[in-house]
């Protein structure tokens, strides 16, 4: 683990921790960040047959930088009717919820924040601060389109929260453990081991989950869409309606939290899926390190692959967001309850039934 | 217990994303249930018809371009005709084919506009590049027509500003071509869609009665069922030369006249415009456009109410001359400005959501609401 | 039931409908260009800023007339016998100094109408269409070539000139 | 298709305290000429009669005639006392695809007509920007406010002829 690994270069449980709890934020978000915003545009572009950024660098890849320099500058606006505590507190409290994730996820075998036996309950525990972090902004900006959209939001990331739930609660009885550690040890070596096709062992139940697993995928990425308020499901910004939503109001820094917290969020989920489904930080061929037999480099492969298959789930988001329209409110709500949660619910039934066998 | 609950004032605009201009709509909201819509309008007031009570008959061309400027030849071609009524003057042949090929091809660019800008409402922003790209193409038509790519002061009374360009013909007949497949493309990505679907049919729907007595004309009254088109109900130009259809809504993704019905008849009447545009090109006979514009325009004392199908409805000049070189009075009966009524009537009962869906299914522009 | 089902099934298939048209568009070449640095070529009819050939200019305020929207205003004065005005390149006598000729870009709306009646062809549409300013004085644009000075004197020469005629009618 | 006698022949049997004039001289529109007060109830009878089914209002249009006596007010500027306004009907019938155009004629210094918001929701609009640019009062119209105009706009009804612009307007000023 990788504070095992600082605790002894350092000797002391402050530093080694400070380091743990920082280096997902430095090595990881915050470039992911910037790299993914400019995913963001230069898919959008190419999609609608533009180009994108152009002009910072070569083909824009600087544009995130500028931005984000600009984004510094800013003026901290807060307006004269605004709620100044709860209007600080709230993207910051966003952002924490969706750091928080980061805490347990293993990115690799070793580079593991914290090996919590209840990790993926931790995680979906934490994500439930973002939405105090939308309402308080819409509440604290004292402005009616704000708050209509936070309203949308916590009643949209509570609704989504229950398929998600079941397709992981499936997950978690077919495997035994809530360590996001041990669900990605588990589906070790190639990619027929992955829980999206049955898991590692070999028998007649793998081939029977194979297609429950499928619908289970299926389901629990279109929840994990809509709490990350992605389109379809980007109601509580929907910009078209009402304007910008909860972060309508905000300026600057501030705005860069929020924004900071969708993408690293857009990452959380992703890395979730990943580990539930596509066998985490393992290869799907088998690992160079092994047949060469340089064992330092496995980690590294693993920390490849992961960013890999989580960046392609990101991807995918991007995709679907420059394709579809976005629901209505009422509508998001019937897809959960009335689609989403019936037949997570079947498809936890059959997965139990054939665990059984 | 009673809890005390109040409804909401929502402006919606003038600044607002999807309000197509600087409409402010003054939603009163129970929930988020609209129970009111007031609409205000009037921030683009540039006094066409103050204008016009000053100027010579040609120099108003340019002003009409500017009401509805997403249809500025349609705009021209309604007006010339109301003068040339008023005169009683014949234009060539030829003349007549060109500004139909023109007012045509215009449909396509503003009936792409609103379906490109109504996807942008309902969240799928691609759609709307997508149309742009092919707008733009119209466009440079135009451009090598007649230099001017938004406002054209291309229709002149008695005749066209320029003769086609050599290359218009070609050139047309390829972005016909191509814009074909781009046209089912658009359909399988946005017409189609579930999610477009959920949230455009059975949302706003218009009876054909209301829509009669509110006097809504253009696609909007023909997604409520009626075939009412005056190209071909009330004929001018040459459009009972060519062949076309004239698409109504038929409730085909919920009720009759409901939003769905209105976008699909928009998409629709591309297919038929185009078809016009491929007759259109084939019969264009030979001749001169400038032959028969007078030097000196001073019609009659008398009124004349001439009206042409615009994209957005038909669009009506009243014109009364008092014999001089400026129209006593030019009142513009403008479709947009019509049709923004029935906003009222379609919202009640929705949610703020539909509103957004209901307004760019009624497409308007603020250009011509406030004139 | 049957329509639940149909209803998913609907929605899969015509989203996965539409993610193949967008991806592949993600693969075909864009149709924007890099304005400033690639410029689309104009076509010959192009309606741009407005300039006028002052040697062919005659004075007769026939596009001041015809402008919509009074964006050119026009100044002459009558020239004196004796003085040499030439001729414009179609072979027409110029028979009025244009002491002032201004066209107010901020006001034009290039519709084109000054161009058709002039009867020299002095006055047409470029092709620059990049010629904005921070200062909106800076687009009213001078095209006559007399310098205050000249049209100070070519006002006194006619004053001069129109005293002369009044004292000789005077006399006789 | 009805032609505009059997219109009228219709109207004065149906309608006998009703006086109308039928203009049928003028070179490109026929019209009808009927008084201000009774142009609701015309409306209504033409709308709701089984011939005639006039169903749509196509456009209605204010027209100042400025047929008075021009003078001079305080300030030097030219206005004008008495004559006449207009308003123009457009009715049409989708049914039966024929039209009509009525004409209604009020006092120029206290325009008032009798609003016809009830007979065609359409006119609505058409009768507010009527009010809004040549001030003349609807009677019964349910909501008689400025549409194009500014709310608080109290210099006058602009496409009057002898419109004159106020030099400022909330402080701003009015020619640019």
């Amino acid at each position: 683990m990788i504070y095992d690994f600082f605790y002894n270069l350092t000797g002391s449980v402050i530093i080694s921790g400070t380091v743990v709890a920082l280096l997902p934020l430095f090595a990881f978000i915050l470039p992911f960040a910037l790299f993914a915003v400019l995913l963001e545009r230069k898919v959008a572009g190419h999609m609608q047959d533009r180009l994108g950024p152009m002009r910072v660098g070569y083909h824009g890849i600087l544009q995130t930088v500028a931005d984000i320099i600009k984004l510094i500058q800013k003026e901290d606006i807060i307006a004269k009717d605004n709620d100044k505590l709860f209007f600080n507190i709230a993207p910051v409290l966003t952002f924490a919820g969706s750091y928080a994730a980061f805490a347990v996820i293993p990115f690799s075998s070793i580079f593991l924040g914290a090996d919590i036996d209840l990790g993926i309950f931790y995680v979906i525990a934490v994500t439930g601060l973002v939405v105090a972090g939308i309402l308080m902004a819409g509440w604290a900006s004292n402005n009616k389109y704000s708050l209509l959209g936070a309203m949308r939001s916590a009643a949209q990331i509570v609704s989504y929260e229950i398929p998600t739930i079941l397709i992981v609660l499936s997950i978690v009885m077919l495997t035994g453990t809530m360590s996001l550690y041990d669900l990605s040890e588990n589906q070790t070596a190639y990619f027929w081991n992955w829980n999206i096709f049955g898991g590692p062992n070999l028998d007649i139940q793998k081939f029977l989950l194979i297609p429950f697993m499928l619908i289970g995928f299926i389901i629990i990425y279109i929840s994990t869409l809509a709490e990350v308020n992605r389109t379809p499901f980007d109601i509580p910004e929907a910009e078209s309606e009402l304007v910008s939503g909860y972060h309508t109001e905000y300026s600057g820094m501030k705005f860069a939290m929020f924004f900071l917290a969708e993408y690293a969020n857009m990452f959380a989920v992703s890395a979730i899926l990943v580990i539930l489904f596509f066998g985490g930080y393992q290869s799907p061929l088998g690992y160079l390190g092994n047949t060469l037999n340089i064992p330092w480099l496995i980690p590294i492969e693993q920390f490849f692959w992961f960013i890999f298959k989580g960046i392609f789930f990101v991807f995918v988001q991007m995709w679907l967001r420059w394709t579809l329209p976005r629901l209505r409110v009422d509508q998001l709500m019937t897809a959960s309850w009335k689609y989403l949660i019936p037949i997570a619910f079947v498809n936890l039934l059959i997965i139990g039934v054939i665990s059984l066998i | 217990m009673s809890v005390r609950t109040e409804e909401m004032v929502l402006n919606m605009g003038p600044q607002h994303p999807s309000t197509h201009g600087v409409l402010r709509l003054e939603l009163t909201l129970d929930g988020e249930i609209i129970t009111k819509v007031v609409p205000h309008i009037g921030y683009l007031h540039r006094c066409f018809e103050k204008h016009c009570e000053v100027m010579t008959y040609p120099q108003i061309i340019p002003y009409t371009d500017r009401m509805d400027y997403l249809a500025a030849m349609g705009n021209e071609f309604g007006y010339v005709i109301a003068v040339e009524k008023l005169l009683g003057i014949q234009v060539p042949e030829r003349v007549e084919y060109i500004r139909v090929i023109m007012a045509e091809l215009q449909r396509i660019a503003s009936h792409l506009v609103a379906i490109g800008t109504y996807g942008a409402d309902i969240g799928a922003f691609t759609p709307f590049l997508y149309c742009f790209r092919d707008r733009e193409r119209i466009l440079n038509l135009f451009e090598i027509t007649c230099g001017a790519r938004l406002l054209y002061n291309y229709i002149w009374i008695g005749g066209l500003s320029h003769d086609l360009h050599p290359d218009f013909i070609r050139l047309t007949k390829e972005f016909i071509r191509e814009f074909k497949p781009n046209l089912k493309e658009l359909n399988n990505l946005l017409t189609f869609n579930k999610i477009f679907i959920d949230r455009t049919a059975n949302v706003g729907i218009l009876p054909l009665e209301t829509a009669i007595n509110f006097g809504i004309t253009g696609p909007m009254l023909r997604a409520s069922g009626l075939k009412w088109d005056l190209r071909k109900d009330d004929t001018y130009s040459v459009y009972n030369k060519f062949d076309f259809n004239i698409p109504v809504g038929d409730g085909r993704m919920g009720t009759v006249g409901d939003s769905w019905d209105r976008y699909f008849v928009r998409v629709l009447e591309m297919e038929e415009s185009l078809k016009i545009i491929e007759q259109a090109i084939e019969q264009i006979p030979d001749g001169d456009v400038t032959a028969a514009i007078p030097k000196r325009i001073k019609p009659p004392v008398g009124h004349i109410y001439s009206r042409v199908e615009n994209p957005r409805g038909e669009l009506g000049y009243f014109i009364i001359s008092d014999g001089s070189t400026s129209p006593f009075r030019v009142k513009v009966r403008a479709p947009s400005f019509v049709n923004l009524q029935i906003m009222d009537e379609l919202c009640r009962g929705h949610l703020v959501a539909d509103v957004i869906a209901i307004l760019g299914s009624v497409d308007i522009v603020l250009g011509e609401v406030d004139r | 039931m049957k329509q639940y089902f149909n209803n998913i099934f609907t929605a899969l298939v015509t989203i996965l409908v539409g993610m193949k048209v967008t991806l592949r568009h993600l693969f075909t070449p864009s149709v924007t260009i890099q304005y400033p640095d690639v410029k689309l070529p104009l076509p010959e009819r192009e309606r741009n800023r407005l300039y006028v050939n002052m040697d062919d200019c005659i004075g007769c305020d026939q596009c001041a007339r015809a402008c919509p929207v009074n964006c050119i205003e026009i100044e002459t004065v009558k020239s004196v016998p004796g003085e040499d005005l030439g001729k414009t390149s179609n072979g027409k006598k110029k028979a009025l100094w244009v002491t002032k000729f201004t066209i107010d870009f901020a006001k034009c709306c290039y519709c084109q109408l000054c161009v058709f009646p002039c009867p020299t062809e002095c006055i047409y549409m470029t092709d620059v269409y990049e010629f904005s300013e921070y200062d909106r004085n800076n687009l009213i644009y001078n095209f006559s070539t007399l310098t205050p000075e000249e049209r100070r004197q070519k006002l006194e020469n006619l004053e001069i000139y129109n005293q002369e005629k009044e004292s000789k009618k005077g006399v006789s | 298709m009805k032609s505009l006698e059997e219109i009228v022949e219709i109207l004065k049997n149906n309608l006998p305290d009703v006086v109308l004039e039928a203009h049928s001289e003028i070179k490109f529109e026929p019209f009808i000429l009927i008084p201000s007060d009774k142009i609701d109830k015309v409306c209504l009878f033409l709308r709701d009669n089984p011939e005639l089914y006039f169903d749509s209002l196509v456009n209605l249009s204010a027209v100042d005639d400025f047929n008075g006596q021009k003078i001079k007010d305080e300030q030097g500027n030219e206005i004008m006392t008495g004559g006449t306004m207009s308003v123009y009907y457009h009715l049409e019938s989708i049914k039966f695809r024929h039209k009509l155009l009525l004409k209604v004629t009020t006092e120029r210094d206290d325009p008032i007509v009798n609003s016809v918001v009830t007979v065609w929701n359409s006119a609505n609009w058409h009768e507010r920007e009527a009010f809004d640019l040549f001030g003349i009062k609807f009677n019964n119209h349910p909501d008689l406010r400025r549409i194009l105009m500014p709310y608080d706009w109290e210099f006058g009804h602009p496409l009057r002829k002898d419109y004159q612009n106020p030099e400022f307007y909330q402080g701003m000023k009015v020619p640019y």
